[in-house]
């Protein structure tokens, strides 16, 4: 056995991290650690680094090979670390250091602990770098971490972790800050890898499909404890835990079906024709044409920097059209007044810890539109509409005296629903509105905007990097690359027979 | 390059910006100068002439011309009181100054890097709360305090040091007379860049580049003295530079008590006397300098930290 | 050669020229501005220039009160038709020291250099600051090499003492033209010193001038030592703390400090007497008086109740605690505006104006300056009464604003305090457009008419910063001006003095001590009340 | 419960904020204390002897003779010239025929005397108000231009951030000393309310870089964008919605400016331009030292710092502690 960890227990003061964890990992084997975020999968990985930080209080045991890495000496450790057992991080942008160069961070690892010359390390990096598939190692040998793509900066990290031969890869989320194309090329390294050197890998990762694909034992932690644990095919096949079997479900299949849609009238909300925007000298959107109809819903796909999200703030006038027109019911979007159109346009944004302002409770946070609209008699009144609003979308009255630190994630996102729906919008752009939560909480409110969409009449404009959710979510979709509009379709055709190979690649990265 | 050269544009406006600033305080409050330099008594056709040939009687924008053009040209004329060419002035004074500035800062800066380093690194213990408050302490007292004291007592009492004085050759300054000073200064600057140098490091302490560093099995000594200050060294390199020709004129205390001919000394000096050419010379003098100082940061920042590209 | 082999003679003659080791170390309050005569006005300055310049007259050492005796005349000055000519004869064999500006050959001083020296101050290209004592030239004539003839505009007994004025030494044409404007930095002289090196406002370093003419004094050849070393310190407690430390010679500056080392009754405590340090103690040829602007609209003008005022703001004013507590007993009261040391001046004159602010009070009272509510005492018509006081940002001016206050709150007049540079202060004053000020008059030359025109009528706007137009006053001022030195003429400075205090013009406060120390091994130094330094009179003893 | 009260519940959690916080309320007790005259009222009256020593040192008695001397003896010869005033001076002089009453002094106070005999303690009492009034106004002036001017350069951007940027590099380009000179000497000496004028035009420069980077930061982040979609004008988003999420920024350089104003103002002082005579501060007290030092008449420039240095360390300890509660970030 590589590592087994037993009734490991780690707390930062008062808080209970990990509930005392017991799993061990095989020789030659991938363990996937599956949990939410807050579950405490990463700090029992970091507890096997000994890498947590100084507030920290580590109870248990966890063995390596017969020592115990809990009590072993700082020497001890330092000779492991980086040679027997090294990590993945899942920021590559800020794990590495920004004033040093790539090569001088891989060899470092070399020189550290086998003590190679100056030479010798350059050249077994630049292997290195081209065994994790980097285009022209040489090249990016002097390069600065900036100046590579997220991609290469993890395979740089994967490089820097297997420099020295170790037993134990640990990857902590080390694909969900890269796009979905880039994903499926890291993990398939990392397999690659893991067989040709014969290494145990542990794999910590929030997304349960992903951990299927890759891992041959799966362990579910939850809140600090292990939930399940087994080979991933019964894991997969027969799942025990009810919590398991809920991760399992929730996941919008690409082969769910859609709810029946209410109303079939295809009258036109809103059109664009030809819009396009430039920052500074980039062409961020060129010329984007489409169509909302009234009461259904366009979905938005692109990866990050296709442009998507600045389409969104463009139809909402957030930002200044460097082009183009826009018609809302026939009338030229841009020449409306500015508090009129505001009244039938809004937007839920992604990051619920930042749309909400921190200093407005709940309370004024929905009052201030209707008192800049003039909405409802006096603040009574609008106070009344407000809890009204908060019911519609799943909250207690007693909300609207907290502030938004005192909610969590898919609360907050309720809220800047309410808040949206406070001036009764015709339209709702939402702004990749479920990406920053949970796989649990994402499904609850991807229903909740169906719900009001039925019950307002409402189209939205939904926009975001994740297929599935668009495809629960859209009648029509469209497929956004580098500012333009590579694709547009209904949402089953375009599932069924992709046109374009842009879109074709998108379907194919969704883990079955 | 044409990032320099836009930034070496950028001097144009604040270099008026300057000179209408100066021209306009010390115009409407330098007074008239000409009472002063007539001596004890003197009659009122004394006075006109004088007033002549210092060219105080000319009409305002004529006089902002002539101060344009003394810029462009870096030539100030002659003091009014001394009679000595400012550009000799100032060029006299400013080794003296620099004599004392540039130990004191390098010393200062290098003391207070390893302390901060220190503390930094056993944040929340004993020590770092004790070298904080103790820093806050020193804070607390003015400047003129610790001259009139460590004067009174190193210089007169223990008479390690010279109370006063300043040598000719740069050896003698150095080891006799600039030491007791940069004492001084020294002991003033240590705290507050302690404190700033501290939070520098914490900021990089807490990046996760230390924790992959630490993740591949490097020494803790070498996350510190390699990573860390390697990054911090950015803001406190800059920091430093910034530092400097405010510091030209700012010492001025230190080197009054102290009888060293420097800048700082001559502004006030100046200032008492109403000696309008080497207060314009001065102000334009450091105000260059301090543009330039910053310029320098800048480049120094871009060529230290690879992710700022000059744009 | 010739000149470099009669140098050497020189050097090694018999008596023991200056000793190059001995070097006298003093320090200035105050940074230098220059040393070209003509174009300097303050006193730092001319204590430099005094010991490298030779002017025609000079005063004896020790003689009190100060006497004229020849320089590098040959005698006294002839003064004829009724003190207007006066004419002099230069001694031979006097020499400039060496300097580039003659190339090397040795420059002989003559009369001709004096007149040139002497026009220079009524060139208005020069701006002199001391143009005002030489305007009394109306021409100069050289009849031959050695002689010099000075005819004035108007009768002046005391224009010998002029011609005694450090400023009034010869410089040489041939060094002002060949250093141009920076004739200030490079002072050629005949006198017993040059300039060795010199850091502007830094250090001044002199040594002794070799080829200095033969003056003896009690069979000694002076200068004796063999250079002064002069370092700019403007702190008190840098100047003290060098003077103890012995990284001074001699400290003349230190009135704030005095009552560290001088007990209550002027004398040296014992713990410094003990080290062999000596003091020199002496009173300095000036008055420190506060004046009213006779002009000003509140306090000016020679109606009763103005003068009531001047008196009551006179008498409230405690000059016992200026000299007890702002000069710490170093200060002499002043009765009378001609001070001790000077020609002219009476020791039992007292002046008419007592501390009496009870008495104050009453007057003020009685003539109508009823209180308003707010305890402030308004003018007899009732508009408010405010007595503004100008004064300079400094710390010691800060104390003489605070004695201030104290004195008008308490007679009960409101004060407001006018805080303005010193040049901006001096235009004003010029324009007789401030109200109340201290001021300070030092002798230029040791004559009591440098004083008595003070209060001149047609001086005001230069020196009489009173601005005093009385026509009784004028009028025995002109009068005085015709007398030499004598009883008569002291019998009109008598009546002056006393229309000063009826009008209540001034309160004359005090004049202050000079007190030098000096290190045990400075010999035969004299306080002289009017010579800068005595730098050419003083010896070392060095250490065997 | 608000992101404030959260602060505060942190803050109570800091030992040393709570200690300093104490101190800094016990100073601006005192400072209130004092405005109001309960205490330190007659600070400029004269109870000692000059430069009395302190209580617990031995006084040297022979040294001050006390009392003020009674009218000096005046000269009755008249030299020929009548005095206009003779006669009502003769009647005045008659009716106050008593000497005057000569006050009595005490020889050592508790903590000493300055020149005049007025009474250390005292005066570093009023001193306290002074200081603590200058250095509190002074910053919040310069708070509230550098607030100002930082929100419109950093909001708005374009020409005016280029205008208040290129004020900023005038304003920071003249050496301090310099600047504050010049307009010292411009508004010329009017007391506390010049030195408060001073020190607040010149102060803003630090405090406008800070807020213009936060609006930087704060103007593209989401809940700025929410409220332009709800409809707030552009004031509205700059005061109502950034500026409470700037203020603990603002909070923080205001509390670090009262004590660099408190200390600039003893420079001010030493250089001419303090506060008036009428009043006193920790700067005039500290301005007399030098001359007082050297003649070992230490019992001032003691009081002076060591009430200075109390005020500051607290002030700036409650600062450090304000500043860590408002931003966990940095825990």
């Amino acid at each position: 056995m590589m590592v087994s960890i037993r009734e490991l227990r780690v707390g930062f003061g008062p808080v209970e991290a990990v509930k005392g964890v017991t799993f061990d990992i095989p020789e030659h084997a991938t363990v996937a650690l599956v949990g939410e975020s807050g579950s405490g999968k990463s700090v029992s990985a970091l507890s096997i680094m000994r890498l947590l930080p100084p507030n920290a209080r580590a109870g248990g045991r966890v063995l390596y090979r017969g020592m115990d890495l809990l009590t072993a000496s700082k020497k001890q450790m330092r000779n492991l670390r980086g040679s027997e057992i090294s990590m993945v991080f899942q920021e590559p942008m800020s794990s590495l250091n920004p004033v040093f160069s790539v090569g001088f961070q891989v060899a470092e690892a070399l020189r550290e602990h086998r003590g190679l010359a100056r030479r010798a390390a350059r050249e077994r990096t630049l292997e290195l770098l081209q065994e994790v598939g980097l285009a022209d190692p040489a090249a990016k040998l002097g390069r600065y971490p900036f100046q590579l793509s997220g991609g290469e900066q993890q395979r740089a990290m994967i490089a820097m972790a297997i420099a020295c031969e170790p037993q134990l890869l640990i990857a902590d989320e080390p694909t969900s800050a890269l796009d979905v194309t880039v994903q499926k090329q890291i993990l398939e390294l990392l397999a690659e890898l893991k067989r040709r050197r014969r290494m145990s890998m542990l794999f910590i990762t929030h997304d349960l499909s992903l951990a299927g694909s890759i891992a041959d034992e799966v362990v579910v932690m939850r809140a600090g404890e292990i939930r399940e644990q087994g080979s991933a095919k019964q894991v997969f096949a027969a799942p025990r835990d009810d919590y398991t079997r809920m991760l399992l479900d929730l996941r919008p299949r690409l082969d769910r079906p859609r709810r029946p849609r209410k109303r079939r009238d295809d009258e036109i909300l809103l059109e664009a024709r030809g819009l396009r925007k430039r920052f500074d000298g980039v062409e961020a959107v060129k010329g984007a044409s489409f169509r909302v109809l009234k009461g259904k819903t366009l979905g938005l796909v692109g990866e990050s920097g296709s442009g998507k999200t600045t389409l969104g703030l463009l139809v909402a006038r957030l930002h200044e059209a460097s082009g183009g027109e826009l018609r809302l019911q026939g009338e030229d979007a841009f020449r409306v007044p500015r508090l009129a159109f505001k009244r039938r346009l809004q937007v839920v944004f992604q990051n619920p810890y930042a749309s909400l302002n921190p200093r407005f409770s709940i309370g004024q946070t929905l009052t201030e539109p209707m008192r800049i609209h003039g909405l409802g008699g006096g603040e009574a009144e609008r106070r009344g509409l407000a809890i009204e609003l908060l019911a519609k979308v799943g909250l207690t009255a007693d909300a609207l005296f907290k502030y938004p630190h005192e909610f969590s994630g898919g609360q907050r996102q309720r809220i800047a629903i309410a808040r949206a729906l406070t001036l009764r919008p015709d339209l709702l752009v939402c702004d990749e509105a479920v990406s920053a939560l949970d796989v649990s909480i994402q499904a609850q409110l991807l229903n909740l905007l169906q719900d009001l969409q039925d019950e307002y009449a409402m189209s939205y404009l939904f926009i975001s990097h994740d297929l599935a959710v668009v495809k629960y979510m859209a009648d029509e979709v469209m497929v956004m690359k580098d500012g333009e509009i590579v694709e547009m379709a209904g949402a089953d055709e375009i599932y069924a027979e992709p046109k374009h190979p842009y879109t074709r690649a998108l379907l194919a990265s969704i883990p079955r | 390059m044409s990032y320099l050269v836009r930034r070496l544009w950028q001097f144009v406006p604040t270099l008026a910006g300057v000179i209408l600033l100066v021209f306009f305080l010390f115009n409407w409050v330098g007074g008239d100068p000409a009472y002063m330099l007539a001596g004890k008594i003197a009659s009122p056709e004394a006075i006109e002439n004088i007033r002549r040939q210092i060219g105080v009687d000319q009409p305002y924008w004529v006089q902002l011309w002539i101060f344009v053009k003394q810029v462009a040209t870096a030539d100030f004329g002659a003091s009014w009181s001394t009679n000595e060419r400012v550009s000799q002035i100032f060029a006299t004074r400013l080794g003296p100054s620099l004599t004392v500035l540039i130990p004191l800062l390098l010393a200062s800066t290098l003391l207070s890097l390893a302390v901060a380093m220190l503390v930094a690194y056993y944040r929340g213990s004993l020590t770092d709360r004790a070298a904080m408050i103790g820093c806050t302490v020193g804070q607390s007292i003015s400047i003129l305090v610790y001259i009139l004291v460590f004067q009174y007592v190193l210089g007169y009492q223990l008479a390690w040091f010279p109370v006063q004085g300043w040598g000719s050759t740069l050896g003698e300054n150095l080891t006799r007379y600039a030491v007791l000073p940069i004492v001084v200064g020294v002991v003033v600057s240590l705290a507050p860049d302690i404190r700033l140098y501290r939070t520098f490091f914490l900021d990089e302490i807490g990046q996760d580049y230390v924790r992959t560093a630490r993740a591949k099995g490097l020494g803790e000594g070498r996350v510190l003295w390699l990573h860390v200050l390697r990054n911090a060294a950015i803001p406190v390199a800059t920091n430093v530079l910034i530092q400097l020709p405010g510091l030209l004129a700012g010492a001025f205390l230190i080197e009054r008590f102290f009888s060293i001919p420097g800048i700082g000394r001559e502004v006030i000096l100046a200032v008492e006397r109403s000696d309008f050419p080497v207060i314009k010379a001065v102000t334009v003098y450091v105000a260059i300098a301090t543009m330039v100082m910053n310029l320098t940061a800048d480049l120094l920042y871009r060529a230290l930290d690879p992710r700022v590209q000059l744009k | 050669m010739r000149a470099l082999g009669l140098l050497l003679a020189l050097a090694i003659s018999g008596a023991q020229a200056a000793d190059p080791a001995k070097i006298l170390r003093v320090t200035f309050q105050a940074a230098e501005t220059g040393f070209d005569p003509a174009k300097v006005s303050d006193y730092y300055s001319g204590t430099v220039i005094e010991a490298i310049f030779d002017p025609l007259l000079t005063y004896d050492y020790l003689a009190r009160p100060a006497t004229l005796v020849p320089n590098t005349a040959v005698a006294l000055p002839r003064i004829t038709d009724g003190g207007r000519t006066y004419t002099l004869q230069v001694r031979r064999g006097i020499y400039f020291a060496e300097d580039a500006a003659f190339k090397g050959a040795r420059r002989e001083l003559t009369a001709l250099d004096y007149a040139y020296s002497l026009r220079r101050f009524l060139d208005p290209k020069n701006r002199s600051p001391y143009a005002f004592l030489f305007e009394g030239i109306a021409g100069i004539e050289t009849p031959d090499r050695q002689t010099i003839v000075i005819r004035l505009k108007r009768t002046d007994f005391n224009f010998a003492h002029v011609l005694a004025f450090p400023l009034a030494g010869a410089v040489a044409r041939e060094a002002i033209e060949h250093y141009g404007d920076e004739s200030a930095a490079h002072p050629v002289g005949s006198g017993p010193f040059r300039l060795k090196r010199y850091v502007r406002s830094s250090k001044i370093v002199l040594e002794a001038n070799p080829g200095f003419r033969e003056v003896t004094r009690e069979g000694e050849r002076l200068p004796k030592i063999g250079g002064v070393e002069v370092s700019i310190m403007e702190e008190t407690q840098s100047r003290w703390l060098a003077f103890q430390r012995g990284e001074s010679d001699m400290e003349y500056q230190l009135s704030e400090v005095a009552s560290a080392f001088i007990t209550e009754d002027g004398k040296l405590r014992p713990e410094f007497a003990a080290r062999g340090i000596q003091l020199d103690r002496s009173v300095d040829p000036e008055i420190i008086y506060l004046y009213f602007n006779m002009q000003d609209k509140t306090v000016g003008g020679l109606a009763k109740e103005k003068i009531a005022l001047r008196r009551a703001i006179a008498m409230s004013y405690s000059v016992d605690d200026q000299i007890r507590i702002i000069r710490k007993g170093q200060a002499v009261r002043a009765q009378y505006p001609i001070p001790p040391g000077v020609a002219g001046h009476d020791p039992d004159y007292r002046s008419a104006i007592p501390h009496d602010p009870r008495a104050a009070n009453a007057l003020l009272d009685r003539f109508g300056y009823r209180r308003g509510a707010d305890g402030f005492r308004r003018m007899p018509g009732g508009e408010p009464l405010v007595i503004r006081y100008s004064s300079m940002p400094t710390e010691r001016d800060r104390q003489f604003d605070e004695l201030m206050k104290r004195a008008l709150d308490s007679i009960g007049v409101r004060l407001e305090i006018h805080k303005d540079r010193f040049p901006e202060l001096l235009k004003l004053e010029n324009q007789c457009r401030l109200m109340v000020k201290h001021s300070a008059w030092i002798a230029d030359y040791p004559d009591g008419d440098n004083f008595m025109q003070l209060l001149y009528g047609p001086n005001s706007g230069q020196s009489n910063n009173a601005c005093y137009k009385s026509a009784e006053y004028d009028k025995r001022y002109e009068r005085s001006r015709l007398l030499p030195q004598g009883p008569a003429r002291d019998r009109l400075y008598h009546e002056m003095a006393r229309l000063m205090e009826t009008d209540t013009v001034w309160l004359l406060t005090d004049s202050r001590y000079r007190n030098v120390l000096l290190q045990p091994r400075v010999q035969g130094f004299h306080k002289h009340p009017v010579m800068h330094q005595e730098w050419l009179y003083i010896d070392l003893e060095l250490p065997r | 419960m608000s992101l404030w009260l959260l602060a505060w519940q942190r803050f109570l959690r800091d030992r040393v904020g709570i200690a300093s916080a104490i101190v800094v309320v016990v100073f601006i007790a005192i400072a209130a204390a004092s405005a109001a005259g309960w205490v330190a009222r007659d600070w400029g009256k004269e109870v000692g002897v000059s430069y009395a020593p302190p209580r617990f040192v031995k006084p040297n008695p022979a040294e001050q003779k006390a009392g003020l001397a009674g009218p000096s003896d005046v000269s009755r010869n008249d030299y020929g010239i009548r005095d206009p005033l003779a006669p009502e001076l003769a009647e005045i002089r008659a009716g106050l025929a008593g000497a005057s009453p000569t006050e009595k002094r005490a020889t050592s106070l508790a903590f000493g005397a300055d020149k005049w005999g007025r009474d250390v303690l005292q005066k570093a009492v009023k001193g306290t108000e002074t200081s603590l009034v200058v250095g509190l106004a002074s910053a919040a002036l310069a708070a509230f231009l550098g607030t100002l001017f930082g929100a419109f350069a950093g909001y708005r951007g374009g020409w005016v951030d280029d205008f208040f940027n290129w004020l900023y590099s005038v304003f920071t380009a003249i050496p301090y000393l310099l600047l504050v000179l010049a307009i010292a000497a411009v508004l010329g000496q009017k007391g506390v309310s010049t030195v408060i004028l001073i020190l607040g035009l010149t102060g803003w420069t630090g405090i406008f870089r800070l807020v213009r980077a936060e609006y930087l930061k704060h103007k593209v982040r989401e809940y700025v964008l929410a409220a332009d979609s709800i409809g707030a004008s552009d004031a509205r988003r700059m005061f109502a919605h950034i500026l409470p999420n700037v203020s603990h920024v603002v909070l923080v350089q205001l509390s670090l400016h009262v004590v660099l104003f408190i200390k600039s103002e003893v420079i001010l002082s030493f250089l001419g331009f303090g506060v008036g005579i009428d009043t006193v501060s920790w700067g005039s007290m500290l301005a007399e030292a030098p001359s007082e030092l050297i003649l070992g008449m230490w019992w001032q420039i003691t009081a002076a710092t060591i009430a200075m240095a109390l005020a500051v360390t607290a002030f700036s300890l409650f600062t450090d502690s304000v500043r860590d509660a408002l931003d966990p970030r940095l825990e």
